[in-house]
């Protein structure tokens, strides 16, 4: 309906490989954009940020993290929890060790450390297909938390096993610590998750991506013309792993600013970003977004109507909720395994169609 | 088809063997795939392998990409013999296949489907992590050079219309001819096609000949395929050889083997007990 | 020199122009590997050097003819200019015809070289090639499946062009010169008409010919070198040399070429033209089209969608013509085009045309008003090869379903006592090629060119082309037969693809009709009618009964004229396979070639005359491949309900 | 330096579980109990990879929720409304039965709402979906039965007798027992009976399968069910020695690792892994833990199971694949 896209037509690959070669499309991105760096900022309020926008961004480049190794390389890993703590805790050293460091690189250098870490349980558990990978993340799943709430070396020696963020500045604005707006943490978030989001879309739609992608279609095949499923797994799940552990670190350092890792990143954490990514959308960078943005919103309205309004008892919603993610979750494997996503693409071709059906 | 009738004029390719199967034994558990198998592929030339069902036709293209590795004997490829070898490194070395049930990448678009065909062909490092997850110059222009490359194949198999549709949404036939797309994109040398033409209707198959007979020809691509048609391996092959539960039965012109007893009767199904 | 070439008075010496004046201005596109290739007019200028000095060194003399055979292709139409631009005459052919159509064409032009698509023109030329001594050369643009071909006057253009550059470097001054020597009453091109009756003839059209009224229609419709055409149309067809060759040297604009005669809907919509010809053919079947698509869309949709095309059939011309329209209709007008006609002219591509043409045959009203009425400037034209296709068109705002419009600027137009159209344009060709008998008949002393169609102008001074003159005729009880209005109006009908009205010296009309394959099997299928093919579909009785409707309802409207209340239409068949231009029934512009209908179908027309319900036919059909096949059927004949006075009158009350 | 390590890391503990025999067989023991839970879930798994190729995460969950249906039963309460009312409690042996209805109920379920619509589906989304499963089946035992850890007791006798100076635990020579039992009809039923060899075949391939004449949909519902009364023993067993409760989802899933280490299809190699497993990680637990402070008991399994990949990836019992192109 919107569209007109008549007269449009590419001169070059370079516009026909876009990541939006429709106008429309680019209008409304840049629509959605602008509202989110210029409008959100100044009608949203403390709660709003604190507890919706700036979880649902940092989730989402979590849930970008599980999507690339999940839904465009085909492996599952049930250890986003442990990694997103490794991530927090390598910022955490990092910010304490070398307090003149830009947060950006370290933000980069926490997402090394993790994807080093990720190495560790890749390497022996890719080499043979099927779902070691899954067991071995679980593995570091439990192991990481234990060795992070043992060992008190990581989390200097702290006894309360918390690590609390320093307050630290990006172009003199405060960004971490207890002092720090709400606005300019969502404004820092903001903007390092759209950087890796395009990082991460051009990964995926280029040389690399097609690679993994194979892998997950159909690794036999994949394998004969060339690509060596090792190697590409574990460049996935590397990679993956590098994003889980920089939304550890913006999890730690700027939403939440002090936490207990084997508290703030259990397995259930695991699970959730799991679930975002199915509902949001296998395979699809935009239904990260969607994901993570549902996810946290759900419970929130489940406590609000079930126990603000009906007066439930919190634990219950909680099971509630229980049984609400886990149903989700086969109706969406069965109905739309492209999730959220898919929906949102099966629309815009409607509107693209209007007013004819096909 | 005029196509053939020309090919056919042309005499049988007397080149180099380009690949050499010798004596090679496999075997699953107890189960004899494949027993004392030897013959040679020349440089240029349409090899045609035939054989009933369960003859260990697919298994000798899977021994010859490095997918089975044989009990005995050996592969000299381009002089070099070669016992253990991965699927990935026969692709480098220049042999591409496609496959017995279309083993194409579901998820993508015809377009991606054949550009992963080019990914030998593209520079290692340009197609690399970082300056692919920035995307800029080099990827870049690298991915559009590969693009070119990969439209002149479409355009070649006659798919434009079809360029952005993912291939699960595509008929039998035109997947097929995607895979072949995909397999040309690596540039082979040696082409394996198992069963090109399994499951198409007459007007498919011709089209698919024509292809197979210009790859072959424009390419100067050598070329080994599976295939039940009879018609079509007559017609498209200079050389035939004729597998009957893992052993080799036959191998010559098609006429040669046409005539050859022991083929009419492995075809006719005389028990071999 | 330097002074003759500026006389911009022919194609070659224009085009050089425009490499000076807007050198970096596209001029050409073409959808290949994935995307639109571009050529400038720089490049273009110097791809048509190279073709010309090429075409040069392998020994073609001025006024050699030369043909060039196959689809829309940037390469095809630089031929023209390089032709041209070394004094030969070009011969576009239909790239569809069969060899054996080629053949009288290449003989009787003598034409030394044929520039050819790709393999498969090569072979049809080949195939004729021993019956035809002048023939010395043959190129061909695409290589595919061309390194079998040994002989040595095959080239590939690649070739021809890479000898012409080295010409040019021997030569500098040969391709200038060349043009030079042009002049604008040098015959530009020699364009075979695909006549409706007998052999082709070749119309000869000079450069002032088609340059002068060319120029006149831009100025008219007021075209800028940013214009954007669909080149989709056969280049053989006077029409479409109008359009993609002459007004664009004229105008300067860009000309964007299909990707492959399959795609051709997508790529309008990728390019979205600015200017837009196409024949009544096309537009009934996109209409067509609409109508399937829309068939299988959801109930509230649908009712959404009519009533949108209810509100534009009640205001929609009156607003493009900027009439008065009451406010609501305005705003719901506005609405609609938000919702329904923009979204849908943006589906075909049409939402950047600001001149769309219709020509070549008639156009039913209803169609043409369908689409003025989304807000699309149709416009028709009348013209002939003879004239350049340059006689009448309608104006902004000065149209009429039903007529063609006044004459262009320059034109003199009258209609005889006789009833025929005749007219003075400066498009006027100056003769057929080796046919002085034949130019004698309709170009007269005066420079009067008849066209055989019967019209009259109406108190406006529009033209309204009735019919053909020789086909309008008169029942056996003297009521006015016009066969064409008849089968205009059932062509209308989405189910009826060609329709021939049959009459002239009968008691009543009858008709054979040809229904749509494809809306006519959607239908059937959504009733759960199975049919094995097209003879089976077009055999069925809920056919006869869908198709029987569709004449009740023009009858009705028939019945309303006094004039045609007696040519309503009484008996119908179905015929059992498609009319084709390959079995020579219709010509490849497809109008009906009635003369061989009548012969071929002989026996179906006498059983429509005869009281039978039946009726066994075996006709001949030719195949994709071009062999030819014997198709045997049993046909049904059916009565239409008529209409008598009181019962239109009843309507009317 | 490397010798201190040495002397701490290795000679110390052995020098202790040579210094101690009694203590060091009595914390073996105690592995093997736990081992047998992990076996037992473990079997779980076993069972429904094998017939239906179906990564079932949901197998832990199905322990808790046999065990949560079982203990409402038998404290007769009322599903949602948690009260519980006396005249309602039924005798063990009835709520057992009863239990394994409820399962098979449940295996149904499945069958129909989860296996059937998305049978052919790749391997991970079938996982994907038991993970989805294990969620909903948790929220509605906790909803339904309540949350809060909760006592069983089925009538196993506790105490326990000394022999040779070793303390066994008599609850734990039941639990052995049982799960031997359950093991040795299992066994039984695979050999022996019709549909046992249809359930083997179905593990080969499904159209053998069809041709015993079985369909597949029947076969699923059956493993499932099999699967179910599997975990409701192991649920009971756990249950009954330290409480019902959520901690036992998570503790069943140790038997991932015991299927890396016993291979995904073979029932042998379930029993030994668990046992193996059981049996590691109370020794590190007891004798290493204290080195690290402690808690080793919830990750030295999953990293045995690791360091097992690197030198045999299909397990101990696990035969390797040929794949087919």
């Amino acid at each position: 309906m919107f569209y007109r896209e008549a007269g449009q037509f590419k001169t070059s690959y370079g516009a026909d490989q876009a990541i939006f070669p429709i106008v429309q499309d680019r209008w409304f991105v840049g629509l959605v954009i602008l509202l989110a760096y210029a409008v959100v900022p100044f009608v949203a309020d403390e709660y709003m940020l604190q507890a919706i926008l700036i979880p649902t961004l940092a989730f989402a480049l979590a849930a970008i993290g599980l999507n690339i190794l999940t839904g465009y390389c085909g492996q599952l890993s049930l250890g986003t929890g442990g990694f997103m703590a490794t991530g927090a805790i390598a910022c955490y050293k990092l910010m304490t060790a070398f307090p003149e460091m830009n947060l950006l690189v370290i933000f980069l250098l926490s997402g090394l450390v993790t994807a080093g870490v990720g190495l560790l349980f890749g390497i022996p558990s890719l080499r043979i297909k099927g779902f070691y990978l899954a067991v071995a993340t679980l593995a570091a799943q439990f192991f990481l938390s234990w060795l992070y709430n043992k060992v008190a070396w990581f989390v200097n020696y702290a006894p309360s096993g918390t690590i609390t963020a320093p307050p630290r500045e990006i172009f003199g604005v405060l960004v971490t610590g207890p002092s720090a707006s709400a606005e300019a943490r969502y404004m820092f978030t903001l903007v390092v998750v759209t950087l890796f989001a395009l990082i991460a879309k051009n990964l995926v739609r280029g040389p690399v991506g097609r690679a993994w992608m194979a892998i997950r279609d159909m690794d036999i095949a994949a394998e004969i013309i060339g690509f060596r499923p090792f190697q590409t797994k574990l460049l996935a799940f590397s990679v993956s792993s590098f994003y889980v552990g920089v939304a550890g670190a913006v999890t730690f350092a700027v939403w939440l600013g002090s936490v207990e890792t084997a508290e703030a990143f259990d397995i259930n954490v695991s699970f959730q970003v799991l679930f975002m990514i199915i509902i949001g959308g296998l395979g699809s960078i935009l239904g990260s977004f969607l994901g993570a943005g549902f996810i946290i919103l759900t419970p929130i309205l489940l406590t609000n109507t079930l126990v603000i309004g009906l007066g439930m008892q919190a634990v219950t919603a909680k099971h509630i909720e229980f049984v609400v993610f886990g149903g989700l979750i086969i109706i969406f494997l069965i109905a739309e395994p492209l999730g959220l996503a898919r929906l949102w693409q099966i629309g815009k071709e409607k509107l693209r169609l209007w007013p004819f059906p096909y | 088809m005029a196509a053939v009738a020309q090919h056919k004029g042309r005499e049988v390719a007397a080149g180099e063997v380009l690949l050499n199967v010798e004596n090679i034994s496999l075997s699953f558990g107890a189960v004899q795939a494949l027993i004392d198998v030897s013959f040679d592929i020349r440089k240029g030339e349409i090899r045609a392998i035939i054989g009933p069902n369960g003859a260990g036709k697919t298994s000798m293209l899977n021994v010859v990409n490095g997918f089975y590795h044989p009990r005995h004997g050996q592969i000299v490829y381009k002089g070099r013999v070669r016992q253990q070898m991965r699927p990935h490194e026969a692709a480098a070395q220049g042999i591409s296949r496609t496959f017995q049930n279309v083993a194409l990448f579901r998820g993508m678009t015809t377009l991606d489907n054949i550009m992963t065909g080019r990914n030998l062909k593209m520079n290692r490092w340009k197609a690399n992590l970082l300056p692919a997850a920035l995307y800029v110059g080099w990827t870049r222009s690298e991915e559009m050079k590969q693009r070119a490359f990969v439209e002149r194949i479409i355009d070649f198999l006659e798919i434009e219309a079809i360029r952005k549709t993912p291939v699960g949404r595509l008929p039998y036939g035109l997947q097929k001819r995607v895979e072949l797309g995909r397999a040309l994109a690596a540039e082979p040398e040696l082409l394996l096609l198992d069963e090109p033409m399994a499951g198409m209707n007459i007007e498919e198959k011709q089209d698919m000949c024509r292809f197979i007979l210009d790859v072959n020809d424009e390419f100067g691509t050598t070329i080994a395929l599976i295939e039940h048609d009879m018609g079509v391996v007559m017609d498209i092959s200079d050389r035939v050889v004729v597998l009957d539960h893992g052993v080799k039965i036959a191998d010559g012109t098609p006429d040669q083997v046409k005539n050859n007893r022991d083929v009419i009767d492995a075809y006719l199904g005389v028990s071999h007990d | 020199m330097q002074a003759a070439i500026d006389a911009d008075d022919t194609a070659p010496k224009l085009v050089l122009k425009h490499a000076r004046e807007r050198g970096d201005r596209p001029a050409f596109r073409e959808k290949d590997l994935g995307i639109w290739q571009t050529w400038t007019w720089r490049q273009m200028a110097a791809e048509i050097r190279a073709m010309a000095c090429g075409l040069a060194a392998l020994g073609i003399q001025r006024g050699d003819r030369i043909a060039i055979i196959g689809d829309n292709r940037p390469q095809l139409y630089w031929a023209f200019d390089a032709i041209q631009a070394i004094g030969a005459v070009p011969v576009p052919l239909y790239a569809d015809s069969v060899a054996a159509e080629m053949q009288y064409v290449l003989a009787h032009a003598e034409v030394k070289l044929a520039f050819c698509e790709n393999q498969e023109q090569i072979d049809k030329v080949l195939s004729v090639r021993d019956q035809m001594l002048s023939l010395e050369h043959l190129i061909y643009e695409d290589p595919r499946g061309m390194r079998h071909y040994a002989q040595p006057f095959i080239h590939a253009l690649e070739q021809v062009e890479a000898q012409g550059r080295a010409y040019d470097q021997a030569h500098p001054e040969f391709f200038e010169a060349e043009v030079a020597k042009g002049k604008g009453e040098d015959v530009a091109i020699i364009a075979y008409t695909s006549g409706t009756t007998g052999n082709p003839k070749g119309v000869l059209l000079t450069f002032d010919n088609l340059l002068n009224s060319a120029r006149l229609a831009s100025e008219m419709e007021k075209l800028s070198d940013r214009e954007e055409i669909l080149a989709y149309l056969p280049l053989a067809w006077v029409g479409d040399h109008f359009f993609s060759v002459a007004q664009q040297h004229v105008t300067g604009f860009t000309v964007n070429c299909p990707e492959s005669s399959d795609t051709v809907m997508l790529d309008l919509r990728d390019i979205g033209p600015t200017f837009f010809l196409a024949p009544p053919a096309i537009f009934e079947n996109f209409l067509t089209q609409i109508r399937i698509r829309m068939e299988d869309a959801s109930w509230l949709k649908r009712k959404l969608v009519n009533f949108f095309l209810g509100v534009a059939g009640r205001c929609g011309v009156e607003l493009l013509e900027g009439r008065r329209v009451a406010l609501k209709d305005r705003l719901l007008y506005a609405l609609g085009e938000f919702l329904v006609y923009g979204p849908l002219k943006n589906n075909l591509g049409y939402s950047r045309i600001r001149i769309a043409y219709t020509g070549g045959a008639p156009l039913g009203e209803e169609v043409f008003n369908f689409y003025r009425s989304i807000g699309l400037n149709l416009k028709q034209l009348y013209g002939q090869t003879e004239s350049s296709a340059y006689v009448c068109i309608q104006r902004d705002g000065d149209v009429k379903a039903d007529t063609v419009g006044r004459p262009c600027p320059g034109v003199e137009l009258k209609i005889t006592e006789d009833g025929e159209i005749v007219y003075k344009s400066p498009g006027n060709f100056v003769g057929y090629f080796k046919n002085d008998e034949a130019t004698r008949e309709t170009l007269d002393a005066d420079g009067w060119v008849h066209t055989g169609d019967a019209g009259i102008i109406d108190d406006d001074g529009h033209l309204k082309v009735i019919d053909r003159a020789k086909d309008v005729g008169q029942l056996s009880d003297g009521t006015l037969f016009a066969p064409q209005y008849i089968e205009n109006k059932l062509k209308f009908f989405p189910y009826i693809r060609e329709a021939v009205a049959h009459g002239a010296g009968r008691d009543h009309v009858a008709c054979f009709i040809n229904i749509d394959l494809e809306a006519v099997s959607n239908w059937a299928e959504r009733r759960g009618i199975s049919y094995t093919n097209f003879a089976d579909l077009a055999s069925r009785d809920q056919v006869y009964e869908l198709i029987g409707g569709c004449i009740e309802e023009v009858n009705r409207t028939l019945a309303q004229d006094s004039a045609l209340r007696g040519s309503q239409i009484k008996r119908f068949l179905l015929l059992h396979k498609e009319l084709d231009a390959d079995d020579g029934e219709l010509t490849r512009t497809r109008k009906l070639r009635r003369r061989i209908i009548a012969e071929r179908y002989a026996a179906l027309i006498e059983a429509l005359y005869s009281e039978r319900d039946h009726v066994e036919v075996e006709s001949q059909v030719t195949f994709e491949d071009g062999r030819k096949g014997v198709l045997a059927a049993d046909l049904k004949l059916r009565e239409a309900r008529t209409f008598g006075r009181e019962a239109t009158e009843r309507r009317a009350a | 330096m490397i010798i201190e390590l040495f002397e701490v890391a290795i000679v110390g503990p052995i020098m202790e579980m040579i210094g101690f025999p009694a203590f060091f067989f009595e914390v073996v023991i105690g592995g093997l109990m736990a081992g047998v839970m992990y076996s037992l879930v473990a079997l779980g798994f076993v069972l429904i990879f094998k017939a239906s190729g179906v990564f079932n995460f949901a197998q832990g969950v199905m322990a808790l929720f046999a065990a949560l249906t079982l203990v409402g039963l038998m404290t007769g309460t009322i599903p949602l409304f948690r009260s519980q009312v006396e005249w309602l409690a039924l005798p063990a042996w009835i709520a057992i039965i009863l239990t394994i209805v409820v399962m098979i109920g449940l295996a149904y379920l499945v069958e129909r709402f989860v296996l059937r619509p998305l049978v052919n589906q790749d391997p991970i989304i079938m996982f994907m979906a038991t993970i989805g499963l294990a969620f909903a089946l948790e929220g509605a035992g906790d909803i339904l039965w309540g949350s809060e850890v909760k006592p069983l007791d089925v009538g196993i006798p506790q105490g326990f007798f000394m022999w040779q100076g070793i303390q066994f635990q008599i609850f734990d020579m039941w639990a052995a027992g049982t799960a031997a039992v359950l093991v040795t009809v299992l066994a039984i039923f695979f050999q022996k009976t019709r549909i046992g060899r249809a359930l083997r075949a179905v593990a080969d391939d499904h159209q053998a399968a069809l041709s015993v004449g079985i369909p597949l949909k029947t076969i699923w519902v059956i493993v499932w069910s099999v699967a179910g009364i599997v975990a409701l023993v192991a649920g009971v067993m756990w249950g009954s020695k330290s409480g019902v409760q959520f901690s036992l989802s998570l503790i069943a899933l140790k038997a991932l690792p015991v299927l890396i280490l016993g291979g995904f299809t073979s029932v042998p190699g379930a029993i030994v892994g668990g046992l193996i497993i059981g049996v590691g990680e109370k020794l590190a637990e007891v004798y290493w833990g204290p080195l690290v402070n402690g808690a080793i008991e919830n990750w030295f399994a999953y990293v045995l199971a690791l360091v097992f990949l690197l030198f045999r990836p299909q397990g101990l019992f696990g035969e390797k694949i040929i794949e087919r192109v």
